[in-house]
């Protein structure tokens, strides 16, 4: 509503309780290393998709812990499997798994499910 | 005699020197404030990283400090050191006073008081709590928010009263970071339904086997990790507690929900150490901590010769590291008072 | 939560508050907005406790607002900050009462910048000197006026002749405090209580017999933020702070909301109706919305005046429903009556009537 | 008329079977495509007829591959194949000519010795006698070893053997039957009329001794005919559905029909071929490096036979193609996983036991897709023209050392060419084709074949053999495709690069996409031989072991892929080498954490051994001979 000029901002903060997790949920039954991220960057930084375009799993699997998901929805589409991101990652996580799972659980639009 | 030396503290790096010193024949006296020996170590349930029982240390260093040659005094705080024709008058706070030919300041550090950290509501809050009272509440057992019920989710806070200028504390204190991984993972084995947050701004996993901790953390007992100091800590109408943060990761502020939040409290300067360096005239740092002569190759040495530093008066350090310096520490006396007598 | 706790805070953030022999400076916006404010506390102080409240006619606005909205230099306000220290020296005080909470953030940090960079003073000298001949001293007291109402508080209470009682149910009110950043979050000294857990408002509430509600967003902005409110287009962003500040005390149920700050009161107390217009919510029960009252309004309506002499009618969000429950008489034809009796004309769009 | 109600279920089972294989014929032929149609008419009537009988006789009979990769399991699966086959063959003579009249109903033959239980006391009749004797005696050692395998799978060098569902135990157990119950009917039948050779002779007059064999003889002539007909009712919903399968998979691939990237008949004829018979276990290093075993292709075929959700088991493989290249009934099975990697999971549905005889076509139907448009954001880029294309590949990209060493060779060739990928480039679409999308994968497809048509280049060369095989198998391009390997052999042959010999021990491992992928096996071994000492690993050619890093296998984790490269590693270089050669991007990277010798891509050590300054070489070649790209990383 512009009746006076402005509209409301939507606040950007986080509410981690109403948000629905229920994606990395999955994701973390079916793949444990899921967990074991430790925000280093490197899958992003060797990224062939986002060497073009804004895509970053370091981003995508945080913003999924914390029940953001709909940052992520369309931008998961767009990984090319290449495996990079699995071959530098010094943690052994298996991302391409990892992405394929997320697509799936979007897909399938999981919730609650585990 | 000039063999007689005085261990200023009964924590472990005291313990371990006075027990290195009457093995290697000096007379010691040992004292200790409080009316038990063994300092912070007593308080705690489990020892990262390998989850031993605090109770072995305290068994390995009253053996160590159950040696002829060692006399305790306990209940007996130092209130200052003087030096006279090459050996030192040690004042006590009972009004006694007793001869030396070296002193060993082994006076450890104190907890940080997290109400100073006056926007986490420590003892504002009922179920905001330090980490050295889940220690107590782990050794009993019983993980409980005020009100007796179990809690279900459980954060804890890295970094309080360290890494803050507002604090008052440049410094890192090295050891939080792991402690609560440690805690988080005591916790999840204690409450199996519980979901615990670590709320950090740098993983500090420097020690042997803790990365292999902080990666066990997160693997096999599920913890959260959430890059981004808390900034304040409120109640809702449910007396739940609200905390707020930024995800730094995300790069977004965020707010939970918490039932039990513990703060890891960071290490100080003891108060009984600051006394006693204002009276004798020992040289502090910029984080208050005694100052040693060097910090590379005289790490107990202080600036009064014959007085020597042992253990976490320094700087923080874990068991380990304490239980080395005190040992250096017990080489450097004898290294003096060899001199001392030629 | 434990009061114990609450009190060893506060009792690291005692300020001295001077007993009398004040220079009074006034708010701008208070003036127009809530125009029974400043007169009742003047009235008070002089005429009930017989204190010494000087005003100066030729003090101007600070420029706080236009410092704050990137219009006014610093050095330009610190001159302007100045000149009233220059008055006040001329009249002869040392104490400095504040009635607004820019204001007081605006003279806390320009006293804060002199302490560390006392370059900066001499310059402000020179430049006062230069354009108009004054010399000032620095204030020896620098207190709010509710630091004051605060310090009388038990002196208002034993006047007291109603409680912040609900009259029908017996029940203490609930209130919710909401002090203006600038009074203590830059410089948690100056406040009284500190800036976690300020004790100002707080202590008055509990003085006259009312609940304090500590909720989670206590601490939050009312969402003014001069730059975000100042420009029309920004003022999504402030409007979205005041939400989140509403929909966080509304479980609590808030009776009514004292704030010691001009805008903030004008802003949680206009926004309301924004609030309203635009997103369709009211924060208070029975579909009213939440009367927003300065603390010299309610130290007034504690001390037994009439709530149309208090100013209350010139609010957005008006205040019958809390008077009701506070079992004060009030005559609604009076509301808009000039004090001899000629009757004003009726705004429209009132709240809770 | 020489007939007892006993025959009856033997006759039930036998014209049961024979009727349902020539429906199940007709279904799978209706259903082949039409070009699969004419492939198969024409094969039936040419040359490929006569191949199939002999692959039928020495694959299905004979079992010659199980015997060639291990003695003792083929043996186990001759002697029962190749001993019933005579002795229904032999079966059938004896009772053409010793039977009452000539051409007799089956189940005479098949129970001559009941009809004819004074037969063979002498002359040739007692040869006869000790032939079929001999032949049953041959079948009863291979099921005895079969019975051991049950039990104890190492007996006959298999470290796994397949587990089996009810009706598999059904008939397995009335299979097992068979033979012994004709043993022991003969042998009492001849015990009473005093005939039978040396096996049911004997063993007659033992039995006769001490029991009523007059009695006994019938109730085991019925077990004897009942086991067969259980046996040829329930062959069509067990896994020995695979013995009349085989034969039309023999004929339809001796006829030119292959799998291809669609589900359809041959995939379900490929499917129901399956023997179980586990050698694709033993040869998967899932198996021998990690422990899984439950996984393997002949799980695979059996949950796509039983419509079960299988979509772990898809997904959990290397893709390595040891088990196509293993398996003795030769069914293209990673082919074959591929096609199931685009299908979802599936919830498997009730049977009932209709649909069990008759069940519905597999058709796996495409359906994991990211839904569109996916690769909105391609990027925008020109490519220039030139005459050699290279294409490193996004796992190059991570092995400097290969780029460097492709640059340096290009430019010592002194040819014209182009980076494509040198800022970055496009996948080349294989790993979505191995995850099971092949949709998105088109569109890079797409992308990239416009980049490289848009050069005009006549060779494209490429570093990576997973790229190597979506290029050859998946892209439509005019142009000369080759992997870095077959371009260093051009190079030499047309000596265009000249080369210094290193002197230095090598072994090759032939990385999985590029041997048995894409039987590219003789290229790099000779460009190692030009440039080194080539070493045997035991692994060669389609030999060749998974290094483990395979991009095909989603399910499991780094540490049991390490596992795989570390047994891998340490198996090729058993022999010392000074450098474990290999010719792939992803194989290097693997390799490299887990061994100390040396790995090196083919191209690197060439790129060592390019002669200092070769004076025939052109002159604006050697000055570029040195020339470091600028933004090398």
């Amino acid at each position: 509503m512009d009746k006076f000029g402005f509209t409301l901002v939507k606040g950007r903060r986080i509410d981690y309780d109403s948000n629905d997790r229920s994606i990395a949920e999955y994701v973390s039954a079916h793949e444990p290393s899921f967990r074991i991220c430790i925000e280093c960057g490197c899958c992003s930084a060797a990224c062939t998709t986002g060497n073009f375009t804004q895509f970053s799993l370091r981003e995508i699997q945080i913003l999924l812990k914390r029940g953001e998901n709909d940052g992520v929805r369309d931008k998961i589409k767009k990984c090319m499997l290449c495996g990079k991101c699995t071959l530098v990652c010094p943690r052994g996580v298996n991302t391409r798994n990892v992405i394929l799972l997320i697509q799936e659980a979007f897909r399938k639009n999981i919730k609650n499910a585990v | 005699m000039g063999r007689r030396v005085v261990v200023i503290g009964g924590g472990v790096a005291g313990m371990e020197a006075a027990g290195q010193l009457a093995r290697r024949g000096c007379n010691v006296t040992v004292f200790e404030k409080e009316t038990e020996t063994g300092g912070h170590v007593k308080n705690w349930f489990h020892l990262f990283p390998d989850r031993k029982d605090s109770r072995d240390v305290l068994r390995y260093l009253g053996n160590k400090i159950n040696h002829n040659n060692i006399t305790l005094f306990t209940g007996i705080a130092v209130e200052g050191i003087r030096p006279s024709n090459g050996s030192f008058s040690v004042f006590t706070g009972d009004g006694n006073e007793i001869t030396a030919d070296a002193v060993v300041v082994a006076t450890g550090f104190d907890l940080f008081r997290s109400e100073k950290k006056e926007e986490y509501g420590y003892g504002i809050y009922e179920n905001v709590i330090t980490s050295a009272d889940l220690e107590r509440m782990f050794r009993k057992d019983q993980i409980r928010m005020h009100d007796g019920s179990i809690p279900g989710k459980i954060g804890l806070v890295h970094c309080v009263g360290s890494r803050d200028e507002k604090a008052g504390n440049l410094y890192c204190s090295k050891l939080c970071c792991v402690t609560a991984v440690k805690q988080a993972m005591e916790i999840a084995e204690h409450l199996e339904d519980a979901k615990v947050f670590c709320f950090y701004m740098d993983m500090r996993m420097g020690g042997a086997m803790y990365e292999e901790l902080y990666r066990e953390a997160q693997e096999n007992y599920g913890i959260g990790f959430i890059r981004g100091k808390v900034s304040e800590v409120a109640q809702n109408i449910d007396n739940k507690l609200i905390v707020k943060v930024e995800d730094t990761l995300t790069g977004r502020p965020l707010k939970m929900e918490i039932d039990l939040l513990v703060l890891m409290a960071g290490m100080e300067m003891s108060e009984g150490g600051k006394k006693i360096a204002q009276s004798a005239g020992l040289d502090t740092g910029e984080n208050r901590f005694f100052k040693p002569a060097d910090l590379h190759f005289a790490s107990n040495e202080s600036n009064i010769k014959g007085v020597f530093y042992a253990g976490t008066c320094t700087m923080p350090m874990n068991i380990t590291e304490a239980i080395s310096h005190a040992r250096a520490a017990a080489a450097d006396v004898m290294d003096y008072l060899d001199k001392q007598k030629n | 939560m434990i009061e114990e706790g609450k009190k060893r805070v506060w009792s690291d953030y005692q300020k001295e508050i001077p007993d009398d022999h004040y220079f009074y400076v006034r708010s701008c916006i208070r003036q127009s907005f809530f125009p029974g404010s400043e007169q009742f506390f003047l009235r008070f102080m002089r005429d009930i406790l017989g204190k010494d409240f000087f005003e100066n006619p030729s003090h101007t606005t600070c420029t706080g607002i236009g410092y704050h909205a990137d219009v006014v230099p610093f050095q330009t306000i610190q001159t302007v900050v100045a000149r009233h220290f220059a008055l006040m020296k001329e009249s002869g005080y040392k104490n400095i009462a504040i009635s607004c909470v820019t204001s007081f953030g605006i003279y806390t940090e320009i006293i804060e910048t002199w302490k560390h960079f006392p370059q900066e003073l001499e310059k402000v000298r020179e430049f006062l000197y230069k354009a108009t001949g004054r010399e000032f001293d620095v204030p020896e007291n620098m207190a709010h006026t509710s630091d004051i109402i605060y310090k009388f508080r038990d002196e208002i209470a034993a006047k007291a002749k109603n409680l912040l009682i609900n009259k029908k149910t017996g029940e203490p009110l609930n209130i919710v405090e909401h002090i203006g950043c600038h009074y203590a979050k830059m410089f948690p000294k100056y406040g009284v209580g500190g800036a976690e857990f300020p004790r100002v408002l707080s202590g008055m509430i509990e003085a006259w017999g009312g609940k304090v509600i500590d909720y989670p967003e206590r601490r939050h902005c009312c969402g003014f933020g001069f730059r975000q409110y100042l420009v029309q287009a920004n003022r999504g962003y402030s409007l979205s702070n005041t939400i989140k500040k509403f929909s966080s005390m509304q479980p609590y149920k808030p009776d009514m909301v004292l704030t010691n700050c001009p805008g903030c009161t004008m802003l949680m107390d206009k926004w309301q109706y924004t609030m309203k217009e635009m997103e369709n919510v009211v924060y208070g029960e029975n579909g009213e919305s939440i009367p927003v009252l300065t603390y010299e309004e309610l130290a007034g309506l504690v001390l037994g005046y009439n709530p149309w002499d208090l100013g209350l009618q010139y609010h957005m969000v008006q205040s019958e429903p809390l008077l009701r429950k506070l079992g004060i008489e009030y005559d609604p034809d009076d509301k808009y009556k000039t004090s001899d009796g000629r009757q004003m004309p009726i705004p429209e769009n009132m709240i809770n009537v | 008329m020489q007939f007892d109600p006993f025959v009856i279920p033997f006759n039930i089972g036998l014209y049961f079977i024979l009727i349902y294989a020539v429906v199940r014929s007709v279904r799978w032929f209706s259903n082949l495509s039409r070009p699969d149609k004419l492939r198969l008419q024409r094969g039936f009537f040419g040359s490929a007829f006569g191949r199939s009988l002999k692959e039928i006789f020495m694959e299905s009979l004979i079992h010659r591959k199980i015997l060639k990769a291990n003695f003792r399991l083929g043996y186990m699966h001759m002697s029962l194949a190749f001993g019933w086959f005579l002795l229904i063959l032999f079966g059938t003579i004896e009772a053409d000519i010793f039977g009452t009249r000539h051409l007799n109903p089956p189940y005479k033959a098949i129970f001559f010795k009941f009809f004819n239980p004074d037969h063979g006391r002498t002359g040739f009749e007692a040869v006869y006698s000790f032939l079929m004797d001999l032949i049953l005696a041959f079948i009863l050692s291979g099921l005895i070893l079969a019975v051991i395998k049950r039990f104890s799978s190492k007996v006959v060098g298999m470290k796994k053997t397949t587990k089996l569902k009810l009706p598999d135990k059904i008939a397995l157990t009335s299979l097992w039957l068979i033979f012994p119950s004709r043993l022991i009917a003969e042998s009492l039948t001849s015990g009473v009329y005093g005939t039978g050779s040396f096996l049911t002779g004997s063993l007659g007059s033992v039995l006769a001794s001490f029991l009523p064999a007059n009695q006994l003889a019938y109730p085991f002539w019925w077990l004897y005919s009942l086991s067969l007909g259980t046996f040829f009712l329930l062959l069509p919903v067990t896994r020995y559905m695979h013995i009349p399968t085989e034969l039309f998979l023999i004929f339809a691939r001796n006829s030119g029909i292959r799998t291809g990237d669609q589900s359809g008949a041959f995939t379900e004829i490929q499917t129901y071929s399956c023997s179980s018979c586990g050698i694709c276990i033993d040869a998967c290093q899932l198996n021998f490096s990690t422990g899984i075993t439950n996984i393997q292709s002949a799980y695979l075929m059996k949950g796509i036979r039983n419509n079960e959700d299988v979509n772990d088991i898809a997904f959990n493989c290397l893709m390595c193609g040891r088990c196509d290249r293993y398996c003795p009934v030769g069914i293209e099975l990673t082919p074959i996983r591929m096609i199931r990697r685009r299908a979802e999971s599936v919830e498997p549905p009730e049977k009932s036991l209709w649909s069990r005889y008759f069940p519905d076509l597999i058709k796996i139907v495409n359906t994991r897709s990211n839904g569109h448009p996916a690769f909105s954001w391609l990027p925008q880029i020109k490519t220039e023209a030139t005459e050699v294309l290279y294409y490193a590949g996004c796992m190059t990209h991570l092995t400097p050392a290969i780029k460097k060493a492709m640059i340096r060779i290009l430019d010592a060739s002194g040819m014209n060419y182009r980076f494509l990928d040198e800022a970055g480039g496009v996948c080349c679409g294989r790993p979505l084709m191995l995850a099971g999308k092949d949709k998105e994968a088109r569109e890079l497809i797409n992308f990239n074949s416009g980049l490289i048509r848009d050069s005009g280049a006549r060779i494209l060369v490429t570093s990576c053999p997973i790229c190597y095989k979506v290029f050859r198998e998946s892209y439509y391009l005019e142009v000369e495709l080759m992997h870095h390997t077959q371009f260093i052999k051009m190079l030499i042959d047309e000596d265009m690069l000249r080369l210094r010999f290193l002197r230095k021990k090598v072994v090759y491992h032939a990385p999985c996409d590029l041997g048995r992928g894409s039987g590219i096996y003789d290229e790099p071994k000779d460009v190692l031989r030009h440039v080194a000492r080539l070493q045997p690993t035991g692994f060669d050619d389609d030999d060749s072991l998974c290094c483990g890093g395979s991009l095909g296998n989603t399910r499991i984790s780094y540490r049991q892929k390490n596992k795989i490269a570390a047994d891998a590693a340490s198996a090729l270089t058993k022999g010392n080498p000074e450098i474990l050669a290999t010719a792939c991007p992803l194989c290097k990277k693997t390799f490299t954490t887990v061994t100390d010798t040396r790995v090196a891509d083919i191209a690197e050590i060439v790129a060592e051994a390019i002669a200092p300054n070769p004076p025939e070489l052109k002159k604006h070649v050697v000055k570029e001979l040195y020339r470091e790209p600028a933004d090398m990383i």
